[in-house]
């Protein structure tokens, strides 16, 4: 109640946040492979009002993806196995960015190889690009036969793709972490050694769904990975458990729908937030986001958003 | 959010929802993604083709769906008056016929409803509906008015007993007509070959698992050409001839 | 089509499993914790339809459990920390057990400790008492401070729990593993090695949920373990690696609300199933997957249940 | 799964919901556990007190229910004819009244809702009424006929102005008399301290999030005398006494 009164609030509320040397407008992303490239969202928003857009993972040459089906409904969420289909990060920077470059919003490419060089290549690629805010190094897809889950299980492998990545580029890092581990602190660990500049969590959890009928996945592929709000106490959970081990910002992913659900993650540690499946449910959630966390903080009389960041009670 | 205007059953299972107001500029073959606001489960939208557009205050749209599921079981629970949410219109629809041109519509149950509103802009040709027994057949009905019906009902109970893909060869002549095709993934693999071997331009429109309807999430993806395109976004019509049918999911 | 012109299909199908050493009429049991002893559902059905009991975890010293709030709904499933609330392994053998004989249902006893001692003294306990079939050894509470999921995430721990048990008793031992391990195969061979007869899993998933108006956890601990539905396809995951590890009959667990969804655990592996959260939902849950199965064995011309087991085409 | 007769507003945010047919046996204070089908989000049962028995064909129960969540938002869209799913009654309810003792309800906005019944079954006594406004006090209408009714209003623009606890201490005499309260669990301690005081008999009906509704998932822990019991099984009524009101989650 007290706290209502501050002068603060009589004025503007401060939503910019420093994420590793990003400095960004406000803490909303958009979740790399659920916002495309940008562009789609264009008709739905002023894109220039989020945070930043992270786009669909990047490889080094196009890749083709898994064969259908690629999705599949579960309760409250949905299995994708999409195989980090992409055009690859030449053809990315020749006919995207510009687009996105026109929209005058943060972009930050998330990054994805089957290799340790293929991860720093792309990064070479991009660094000093204009128009890239910073990288996302994809560690954690559950959808790729070989990298992906492979680098963001294994401690040391995590470590040298960061480190690799660190010496491809001069742009801010976030090192994408993997759900699919027992303790998320070693993994946090490993990245900040091998020097990245954020973190990001979760990925996607492996898992499955059986067509009782066929008696086959519901998916081209035996496993898919899990997104939507059936994940959200979980991710919640693990973005609690890395902020407390980590030196860098959190930045907290899963089934984030409403701003409630993005405070949720930065009372639990999260410097900043992504939404991902729920710009399919509703291509606006980003910036409904960003409108109810403003909201939030003028009604709590919270004057930087920074504030919030891992303020919860034990 | 838009508004439940009518919902009634047409055909066993089936039902018309009328919706208000509409929205912009739908092309025929078009859809849109309806989400029922509420709960988080179902979460994902779903798609549904446009199968009327209305005029009048506000104006609106119609769709004809069929409950197989729960998504669809909650729409057919609802009233007018309730709201539901409507994103659209989406995807790529049919290009209309070159002058001259005959039109052939081939349709597998409610496959009719993404070929309404192209029949209605058409105006004339024929179309050979499929169905299980004369009680499907209604949703044929609305064609009446527009071009020559063909029923083929699977117990014989109305026209011409079968399926439907066994009449669609005596149908299509050779060059000068084209093939407007909706229904099971099957039928329309049949009708593509029917028509490819006889040379005539089809057009299918396919269904595909859909998260985002507007080819971001990569979900949809249809094997074209050697690559994957999206049902959404670079569908739901394709030319019959780009489709790798291999590559399909039965 | 053509096996539903099976012979067998005359007659009736065969239910019944066989799960380390235990027979039971039939694969569905209802999970720990979430049936209470058993008897409070005697009123929604007949508990000898079941395949068995397994009855809310028993310590040696009865336990006062966590203060409210012990749980909170999230999307698609619940939180809780009930913290093995229980009346301790004796009460029950003098005051429930009897009660439950006389229901003619096999019951299995989810045992835990805070030590090896504990857990082997609760086994002995139990050990040639009538009306026992079985003991489930709790590895994965996340909801008590000591032992629990300690054992439960570290292989080495699990296999002195499990070999300590089976030094204490004669009965079939089931262990039940925890799910938040990066490898559930490591988990599966270290219990064998212990001496398990058979796995279970998955216990709940450890989450969290603030309530954002107070900044405080939505429970009294800070996290609880997740449940329901919104895990089912992450549990049908865990249950097919482990299945493909196991030499032991596996029990799938997670999210089960309904015949079809157990199909889809045995198909990926599951010898058994048990239903959980589901019985708070609808007390009859149980017995309408028992129904259900046999209604699917019919349709597909299966005449003995543990076809299905790992039925998956890959 | 029970037919909804009838749900309509009774005040702001409140709804009455009749159900049919009813359920065996009810005493007053059991609540019953309401699930409304479709998607499994939300997941859990709500608890509502049963407010009234109806009689005639089938039988029925009524609730009174306020909107303050997703499940009460749902309730409240349903229409006559509309399915939901009961589970009850279950819990104990409230014990009756001693031989000439006097009876003081205590009610607290839709708190009122567990007593009615009781004071159906009773049919004297005085109901002291806490609402925000005198719109509120419409929940407490039906209590009229059966014994005194005094309102007591936040913004006093019915009866007394103020909390409703400032006005127990002079309703309750010394012994013999009774009290049963329900209503925010702030409320409800203060009317308990008061009546420990005064040395009378009181009896609380406490809220509590609930999973199953019978005492299995020991969820709805309460402490009392010193350990922890289930409002579902254990209660939802308990002499005030027993209860560990430190304890309580405010
Ligand atoms: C472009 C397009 C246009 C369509 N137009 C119509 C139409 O006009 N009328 C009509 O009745 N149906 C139409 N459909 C199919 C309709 O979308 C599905 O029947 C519906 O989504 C099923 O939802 P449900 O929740 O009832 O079923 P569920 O319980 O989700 O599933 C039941 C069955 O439907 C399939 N299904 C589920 N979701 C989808 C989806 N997003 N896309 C395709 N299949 C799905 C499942 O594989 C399953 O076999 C169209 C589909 C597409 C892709
Ligand atoms: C024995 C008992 C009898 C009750 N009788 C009535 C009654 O007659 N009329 C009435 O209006 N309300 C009654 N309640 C309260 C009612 O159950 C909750 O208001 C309802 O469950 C909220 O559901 P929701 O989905 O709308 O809210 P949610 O969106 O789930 O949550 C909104 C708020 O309600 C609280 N809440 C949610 N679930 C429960 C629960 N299971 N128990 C208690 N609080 C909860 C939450 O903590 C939150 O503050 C009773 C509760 C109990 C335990
Ligand atoms: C269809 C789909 C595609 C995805 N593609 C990528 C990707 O290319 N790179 C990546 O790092 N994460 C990818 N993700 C993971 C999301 O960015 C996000 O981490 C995850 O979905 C959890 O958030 P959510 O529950 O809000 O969706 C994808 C998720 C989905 C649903
Ligand atoms: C309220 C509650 C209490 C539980 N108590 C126990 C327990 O005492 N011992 C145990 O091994 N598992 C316990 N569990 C875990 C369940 O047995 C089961 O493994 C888990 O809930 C996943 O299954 P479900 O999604 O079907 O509920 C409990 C679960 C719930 C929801
Ligand atoms: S549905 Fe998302 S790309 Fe087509
Ligand atoms: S609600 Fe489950 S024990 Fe009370």
């Amino acid at each position: 109640m007290a706290s209502k009164k501050r002068d603060g609030m009589r004025g503007a509320v401060d939503l910019s946040v420093d994420i590793g040397g990003m400095r960004l407008k406000n803490p909303v992303m958009t979740a790399s492979g659920t916002f495309g490239y940008g562009i789609e969202f264009a008709d739905y928003m002023d894109l220039k009002g989020l945070g930043a857009v992270v786009v669909k993972g990047l490889s080094l040459k196009p890749r083709a993806g898994n064969p259908p089906p690629r999705i599949v409904e579960t309760p409250c969420g949905m299995l994708n196995s999409i195989g980090l289909q992409n055009i690859g990060v030449e053809a990315f920077v020749r006919d995207k960015l510009p687009l996105l470059r026109g929209l005058r919003v943060s972009v930050i490419a998330n990054i994805f190889g089957e290799d340790v060089d293929e991860y720093s290549e792309v990064a070479r690629i991009l660094d000093g690009v204009r128009g890239i805010s910073g990288v996302e190094i994809n560690i954690s897809c559950p959808n790729v036969k070989k990298g992906g889950i492979a680098f963001g299980t294994d401690p040391s492998e995590a470590r040298r793709v960061v480190s690799a990545v660190r010496k491809a580029t001069t742009l801010p890092i976030i090192t994408k972490l993997s759900p699919n581990v027992g303790d998320i602190g070693t993994m946090v660990r490993a990245v900040e050694d091998g020097g990245t500049d954020a973190i990001s969590l979760i990925n996607t959890i492996t898992a499955m769904a059986i067509d009782i009928e066929r008696k086959t996945s519901k998916l081209s592929q035996p496993t898919g990975g899990l997104s939507g709000p059936a994940i959200k106490p979980i991710a919640v959970r693990m973005v609690w458990e890395a902020y407390r081990t980590a030196r860098v910002p959190v930045i907290g992913i899963g089934g984030i729908m409403t701003a409630d659900d993005a405070i949720e993650f930065m009372i639990a540690g999260a410097a900043a937030i992504q939404v991902g499946t729920a710009n399919f449910v509703n291509p606006r959630t980003a910036m409904d986001v960003v409108e109810g966390i403003e909201r939030y903080m003028k009604r709590h009389g919270i004057r930087k958003v920074g504030e919030l960041t891992g303020s919860l009670k034990v | 959010m838009a508004r439940i205007v009518h919902n009634y059953p047409v055909a066993p299972g089936c039902y018309r929802m009328g919706l208000s107001p509409g929205v912009d500029r739908v092309e025929p073959g078009q859809f849109v993604m309806i989400r029922i606001p509420g709960g988080l489960d179902p979460l994902l939208r779903r798609p549904f083709s446009v199968y009327n557009v209305l005029r009048g205050r506000g104006g609106g749209i119609e769709i004809v769906y069929k409950v197989v599921g729960r998504g669809t079981g909650m729409m057919a629970s609802l009233g007018v008056g309730d709201e539901v949410d409507v994103l659209g219109p989406l995807g790529r629809g049919f290009p209309m016929p070159g002058k001259k041109e005959r039109v052939v519509m081939v349709a597998g149950g409610v496959g009719v409803a993404s070929l309404h509103l192209l029949a209605k802009r058409i105006g004339y040709g024929t179309l050979l509906f499929g169905g299980r027994n004369r009680r499907d057949a209604r949703l044929a009905g609305d064609f009446r008015d527009l071009m020559e019906v063909k029923i083929v009902t699977e117990d014989g109970s109305m026209g011409r007993k079968g399926f439907v893909t066994e009449f669609v060869e005596e149908e299509i002549g050779e060059e000068g007509t084209v093939v407007y095709a909706c229904g099971p993934s099957a039928m329309l693999e049949k009708v593509s070959c029917i028509a490819m071997d006889r040379g005539v331009r089809c057009y299918v429109s396919l269904e595909g698992m859909m998260a985002c309807g507007m080819g971001v999430c990569l979900g949809c993806a249809v094997k074209a050409d050697g690559a994957y395109r999206m049902v959404c976004s670079d569908g739901p019509v394709f030319r019959c001839d780009e489709i790798d049918w291999q590559g399909m999911d039965g």
